[in-house]
């Protein structure tokens, strides 16, 4: 029981931090309530028992991501009007909200007349580390090293791309 | 290798060649020489093995996409020699005549590529066929415009280009929609003209197909009221451009409305002959009326050319031996006189950087063999005797008069139509005294001399000796004439 | 359970295709799509749990180290652009659209 | 055999000195003049011999020359073949074509001796011929309308000879574009007659052979075309317009072809088609009103001309209308006696005119040529001679000629026409001896800035004799002649009642009103200035506007109907609306481009626009299966 309000405590604060963020003016306003969200859904993810994922996503999202997400815009020293005047902004919102009400509601819809999650397995060891670092060296050890090859395509990209021609 | 298949294909697969090969301009107009002339020599030979029956002769046949009953069909027959043999004598002669003054390859390879095009046009028995070598032949057409043109050239080009797509899609829907009748019909595709003729449709069904048809051909004739795009094509275009398009392609569209239409749709072409033949008429004598005013010299003689090719139209769907004949005799006949006048711009306009007709002048004393050579083919074009024009003329009045009293009235102004123009013409341009542009104007060269003399003494003996050359036609068409039924409106 | 974790993924994948969007700020368009991606895991993570296999997670793992590595190539990305252009306006890159008339 | 190669050699001689002219002069190699001359006499020369052979073995033993050269044409019924026939009447043509056009060469060596395009004019002079002789001998309408359109063709390079001018040129425009609506007429009755009779050959014999199965409309109608082709070429109202100002070209063109021979091309296919016009009664009788009306309106035109070439082409122009006369009552013989004559003394006015105009430096202007008598006293009496011949005084040719249309008209119950014919006849008489004594009886005023040259005198002088004596040929009863040559052409004429006393009451009648209009003219203008004093405005003057007339109901209306067709119709209102149509597709292309502006999260959108209408399809189409 305590785990729904504490869902809905966290469902609550992740939704309107993720409104707050697409709908704030300056993107470090954008930045911190993504902070939020983010923290939000790492705890709903704990709520889950996915201790490990909780872990990954406050050190990696929140921690790092978010952070070099600041760090730029600090770097870039973005004035006011570097910002995009944005005259419509609202009207925007308003018909892309308009426009994804069908796909939302469709969707819920869908999923409250379906029917599942009858037979949920009730699995201690799920979520933890070892669990997850068996998996994942066992069944996704491809994906894994494709990963990681990702991960080097992209460091090397972004010291490409940031490098100043002379 | 069928000869007829070698006709169509070296041309084209020499220019593929030449295209991907850098070699220097002078190689490849030594290239285009010979195999023009190889062309040449070919269908002289094809001329003199020729016989005189109605049947198609020379025929080649292979499977292509069978599934579909597309088959690689090619022959000749009377109507189809005329423009091949158009065809092979004017491109060797347009480039003896131009040889000094396009030094790009694109020119030669393009004249090289539409000349199979064309043979390919006029050879195809298979409608698929002959729809793919009718674009084939707008291709290098277009390039040259839009490289080698004057002027508005690229506006122009598209215009001429969405044009003609426009009515060869029209056809090719055509094309389409009979190949399915037939498939439902007999339950198996073919594009064969001879087997499609057996098809049977509704007048509703018959009238869409000919409208599709007629569409490509009226754009490429031109004829009324689908002509704005030719005076400023012809203005635009460059001389070889001009020539391939008045004397040869304009001319396919003629023959097509004989190949096509009489052979797939001939009770359907008679029914709707007299529109047909009024169109004609009424173009006849609107380009002859339209070309009086105007000041350009290539625009007049487009204009020209289409009062003419109206004129073929008649004697198309006048739809007698003696109409069929002499429109025919006329698509050779102008074809030589029109290569050879639209060249003789090109010269003018090489020698005096001008068009426009008011500022020429005085020609005849600084240049006498320019002076003789223009007033020649002008005069044939005008049909005066003893040229080809007038013998054409005078079978179409004929078939004109044999039709029906009145239309062969309408028709027989045709002798009065081109000199409304021509003359006015031939005196700006030659006569009176020189004018600043053609004071220091350079007589006719021995080369361009050379391209031109054969094509006076063919036009010469084409309106002295008419016969021997008729021979060829007649029996083609007597068998689309005699046998069939001949409507006559009193 | 397991239908309100999908439904607030629906929920936030939403708000994330909204910002996508509707904003022509590069930075927030940056983190609508981060929102995507988070919005996707949770609904991963969530049927993970629920059926007993890890796999989700594993999943969930992979797309948090692709969002990284998008992450470092977007940033470098924000430098050249700001640059270049000296805005965040995502209007102005418009290259791909026909410009010469 | 020999006389097959004999007509081959007479059409083609000229052709050959033609070509060989041409080549050489084209070649622009130096040419001596005396080669050319060479060339272009022998020509005609050896034609000229042939045609007096052919006309004498045709005459006195009634021989048939004919020679088969190739198949022109043949399409099923369509068969034409170019065969050359020297009967009665082709050999009569022949017989004054080919002389006069061999004296005129002669002459024309000596009035273009110098000229620049002295080559060139005598390669259209000896195709001219060819041209002629192809009309003459042609056994069929067709292959005769190729030699026809042919002189008409060499007239209009003749008319324009000095192109420097253009205004020559464009007389020679005119004059072939007026003659080509003549042959308008003159094809679609040959293709009429063809469509009717066509099946059973198209030689002359075989269609005045099937010529009951035509029936009289169309054949009224075929006449009447026909004629149109004659009224073309032999300039009668109201396609005479080209002829005067045809007088551009260089004198002897004139004397050869628009006095002798290519003019007369009309007389000779009315006559030609005599059967034909037997019938169409009605056709005749239009034909000699037309010849009447050209003839009365010509010579009363011709009295205030002062262009002594002009005066000369109006008085052409009258004299075919007499021909015309003659014609349209059934006369055909005598009207191509009078056609005989008049060649020869047409064409001794206009070498004369010509001489002058060469000896006073190619001043043509009456007003300014007068009393010459002094200066070039043999040209006097060969025009005297020419002019009185012309106003028919006895017994000089035209008498007899004219005389007998005279005497015709009177005989065939057309009153009207003979006080026509009688009033022209004094006109005549007046505009001639008001040349006459304009430039021969007044006070000189110029000098000749150039000798009389002798090969020019010497044609005239052999055209002096013939004008005086070829009245010979068909001298008429009363005369104690016997009509020799109607009976030796034996054309289906008609022939009328007329007594002898008639005929002597009306010539003397008719010679005492010409030496009276002699004497009135020679009051009026020897020895005066009135000629000076005449108004140049006034119908007459302006010839009755006509000209003027068919410049604004003709020329300007299809110059205007071409700006309409051209700017309006094509520019305006066919290729606006087919550029506005493609314009239009290029609007459309603007507003789908909108759409396609290069943004990325415009796509974003379009995707998800596409992502929610699949969910709401898919979504309805799942309900639909529940």
């Amino acid at each position: 029981m305590e785990n729904e309000i504490v869902f809905s405590v966290l469902a609550v604060v992740a939704v309107v931090s993720a409104i707050v963020m697409i709908s704030a003016h300056r993107p470090i306003d954008s930045a911190l309530s993504f902070i939020v969200t983010l923290i939000s859904v790492a705890a709903l993810f704990g709520l889950v028992n996915a201790t490990f994922l909780f872990v990954v996503q406050i050190i990696i999202y929140a921690g790092a991501i978010l952070t070099l997400i600041l760090f730029i815009i600090m770097f870039l020293n973005i004035k006011d009007e570097n910002l995009p005047e944005e005259k419509y902004k609202n009207r925007w919102l308003l018909v892309t909200s308009i426009l994804i009400l069908p796909f939302s509601v469709i969707l819920i819809n869908l999923i409250l007349g379906s029917d599942i999650a009858v037979n949920s397995v009730i699995n201690e060891n799920l979520g933890t580390i070892k669990d997850v670092g068996l998996t994942l060296f066992s069944q996704w050890i491809l994906p894994f090293e494709l990963v990681s090859i990702l991960l080097l395509v992209a460091l090397v990209g972004s010291v490409t791309l940031s490098k100043r021609k002379d | 290798m069928n000869i007829l298949s070698i006709i169509i294909f070296l041309p084209i697969i020499t220019a593929v060649i030449l295209f991907f090969v850098r070699i220097h301009v002078n190689t490849i107009k030594i290239i285009y020489m010979i195999v023009t002339s190889i062309i040449a020599l070919l269908t002289l030979k094809l001329y003199i093995n020729f016989e005189q029956i109605s049947s198609m002769q020379f025929e080649e046949i292979h499977r292509w996409i069978s599934e579909y009953g597309i088959n690689y069909h090619i022959g000749v027959d009377g109507v189809s020699l005329g423009i091949v043999m158009m065809n092979a004598i004017l491109m060797p002669l347009v480039a003896i005549a131009l040889y000094k003054q396009r030094d790009k390859r694109g020119y030669w390879i393009n004249l090289l590529f539409v000349q199979g095009g064309i043979m390919g046009v006029a050879l195809s028995l298979d409608l698929m066929l002959f729809y793919l070598f009718w674009e084939i032949m707008l291709l290098p057409i277009f390039l040259m415009i839009g490289f080698f043109g004057y002027g508005n050239k690229n506006f122009i080009t598209m215009k001429f280009n969405i044009y003609t797509i426009f009515g060869s899609l029209m056809m090719l829907i055509s094309i389409l929609y009979i190949a399915v009748q037939y498939k439902i019909q007999f339950d198996v595709y073919t594009f064969e003209l001879d087997k499609l003729q057996n098809l049977i449709l509704t007048p509703t069904q018959s009238i869409l197909v000919f409208s599709g048809f007629m569409i490509a051909f009226a754009i490429k004739i031109p004829i009324f009221p689908f002509h704005t795009w030719l005076s400023d094509t012809y203005r635009s275009a460059p001389t070889g451009a001009v020539i391939v398009m008045s004397a040869l392609m304009a001319k396919l569209g003629a023959y097509a409305i004989w190949r096509v239409l009489f052979t797939l749709l001939d009770e359907t072409s008679h029914e709707v002959a007299h529109y047909f033949i009024a169109v004609g008429l009424f173009g006849l004598i609107y380009f002859g009326i339209s070309a009086m005013r105007q000041t350009h010299l290539k625009r007049m003689f487009a204009l020209s050319s289409a009062s003419h090719l109206s004129l073929v139209v008649v004697g198309f769907f006048i739809y007698d031996v003696y109409g069929l004949i002499g429109s025919s005799y006329l698509i050779v006949a102008h074809a030589i006189s029109s290569a050879a006048l639209f060249l003789m711009a090109g010269m003018l306009y090489e020698r005096s950087k001008t068009y426009d007709i008011a500022s020429l002048g005085g020609i005849a004393t600084v240049a006498p063999r320019f002076s003789l050579f223009f007033a020649f083919f002008a005069l044939s074009i005008v049909g005066v005797p003893m040229t080809a024009g007038f013998v054409a003329e005078v079978l179409i009045v004929l078939g004109a008069f044999n039709y029906n009293i009145y239309i062969g009235f309408l028709t027989a102004t045709t002798i009065l139509i081109a000199m409304l123009f021509m003359f006015k013409m031939i005196s700006q341009v030659l006569y009176g005294k020189a004018s600043k542009a053609t004071e220091n104007f350079e007589d006719l060269r021995m080369h361009e001399l050379i391209a031109l003399i054969p094509l006076a003494l063919l036009v010469l003996a084409m309106g002295i000796f008419p016969n021997y050359f008729i021979k060829n036609i007649e029996p083609t068409a007597v068998s689309y004439t005699v046998g069939k039924k001949v409507f006559h409106h009193d | 359970m397991l239908k309100a974790y999908m439904i607030l993924s629906i929920i936030l994948f939403s708000i994330g295709v909204i910002g996508l969007i509707s904003r022509r700020n590069i930075i927030v368009i940056y983190m609508s799509i981060e929102l995507l991606l988070n919005a996707v895991n949770l609904s991963l993570i969530a049927i993970s749990g629920d059926i007993g296999n890890a796999s989700g997670h594993v999943m969930s793992l992979m797309i948090i180290a692709i969002a990284a590595s998008e992450a470092a190539l977007f940033m470098s990305l924000f430098v050249v652009l700001f640059r270049k252009k000296g805005s965040l306006d995502a209007n102005i890159f418009d290259i791909l659209g026909n410009k010469d008339d | 055999m020999t006389n097959n190669i004999l007509l081959n050699i007479l059409l083609l001689a000229p052709l050959t000195s033609a070509l060989l002219i041409f080549l050489l002069n084209i070649s622009r190699r130096y040419t001596k003049q005396t080669l050319y001359t060479l060339l272009a006499l022998s020509g005609s020369g050896l034609s000229a011999m042939i045609a007096l052979y052919i006309s004498y073995t045709s005459y006195f033993e009634q021989k048939l020359f004919v020679s088969n050269l190739f198949t022109w044409l043949n399409i099923g019924d369509f068969t034409i073949e170019v065969t050359l026939k020297a009967d009665a009447l082709s050999s009569f043509m022949l017989l004054f074509v080919a002389p006069v056009s061999f004296l005129i060469h002669i002459y024309a060596t000596g009035y273009m001796d110098k000229d620049k395009s002295y080559g060139r004019f005598f390669t259209y002079f000896n195709l001219f011929i060819f041209f002629m002789f192809l009309l003459v001998l042609a056994d069929n309408p067709i292959i005769m309308f190729v030699g026809w359109e042919g002189v008409g063709l060499i007239s209009y390079l003749l008319i324009g000879f000095y192109f420097d001018d253009i205004q020559n040129t464009y007389a020679g425009n005119k004059a072939f574009i007026v003659n080509r609506v003549g042959d308008f007429g003159f094809l679609s009755a040959l293709m009429l007659l063809f469509v009717e009779i066509g099946h059973g050959g198209f030689s002359y014999d075989a269609i005045f052979f099937n010529l009951s199965l035509i029936d009289t409309p169309m054949l009224s109608l075929i006449a009447l075309l026909l004629f149109v082709g004659a009224m073309g070429k032999s300039a009668q109202l109201p396609l005479f317009v080209w002829l005067p100002d045809a007088m551009a070209g260089p004198t002897p063109v004139s004397a050869l072809i628009h006095a002798a021979t290519m003019v007369t091309a009309g007389i000779y296919m009315v006559a030609r088609f005599a059967p034909l016009y037997n019938i169409a009664s009605d056709v005749s009788l239009f034909i000699a009103y037309i010849g009447g009306l050209s003839a009365l309106f010509a010579a009363i035109v011709a009295t205030r001309q002062y262009d002594i070439k002009k005066i000369l082409a109006y008085s052409t122009i009258s004299q075919l209308g007499f021909m015309f006369m003659a014609l349209g009552v059934g006369a055909y013989s005598t009207a191509l006696f009078h056609m005989f004559t008049h060649a020869f003394f047409k064409g001794l006015l206009f070498m004369g005119a010509g001489a002058i105009i060469v000896a006073f430096g190619h001043k043509q202007d009456i007003r300014e040529l007068r009393g010459i008598r002094r200066s070039v006293p043999t040209i006097f009496i060969m025009m005297l001679i020419g002019s009185l011949t012309i106003s028919a005084i006895p017994p000089l040719s035209a008498f007899f000629s004219k005389d007998a249309i005279m005497g015709i008209l009177y005989a065939s119950d057309h009153l009207d026409l003979f006080f026509i014919a009688l009033l022209s006849s004094l006109f005549t008489v007046f505009y001639m001896f008001r040349m006459i004594f304009v430039l021969f009886f007044s006070e000189n005023t110029t000098e000749p800035s150039k000798n009389s040259v002798k090969s020019m005198n010497y044609p005239m002088a052999i055209l002096t004799l013939l004008s005086v004596f070829a009245g010979m040929l068909n001298l008429p009863e009363i005369f104690g002649g016997n009509l020799m040559m109607s009976s030796w052409l034996d054309l289906a004429d008609k022939h009328f009642v007329f007594s002898h006393a008639n005929e002597i009451f009306l010539m003397s009648v008719n010679t005492i009103l010409i030496c009276f209009i002699l004497y009135y003219a020679y009051k009026r203008y020897a020895y005066k200035d009135t000629i000076l004093k005449e108004s140049t405005t006034g119908l007459v003057a302006n010839k009755f506007y006509i000209d003027a007339l068919y410049q604004l109901i003709i020329v300007k209306p299809l110059y205007a109907l071409s700006f309409f067709f051209d700017r309006k119709i094509s520019h305006d209102l066919i290729d606006t609306s087919i550029n506005s149509m493609a314009l239009n597709y290029k609007k459309l292309g603007k507003l789908f481009a909108f759409f396609e502006n290069g943004n990325v999260r415009f796509y974003a959108l379009y995707m998800l626009i596409g992502l929610v209408l699949g969910f709401i399809y898919l979504f309805l189409l799942l309900k639909a299966m529940l």
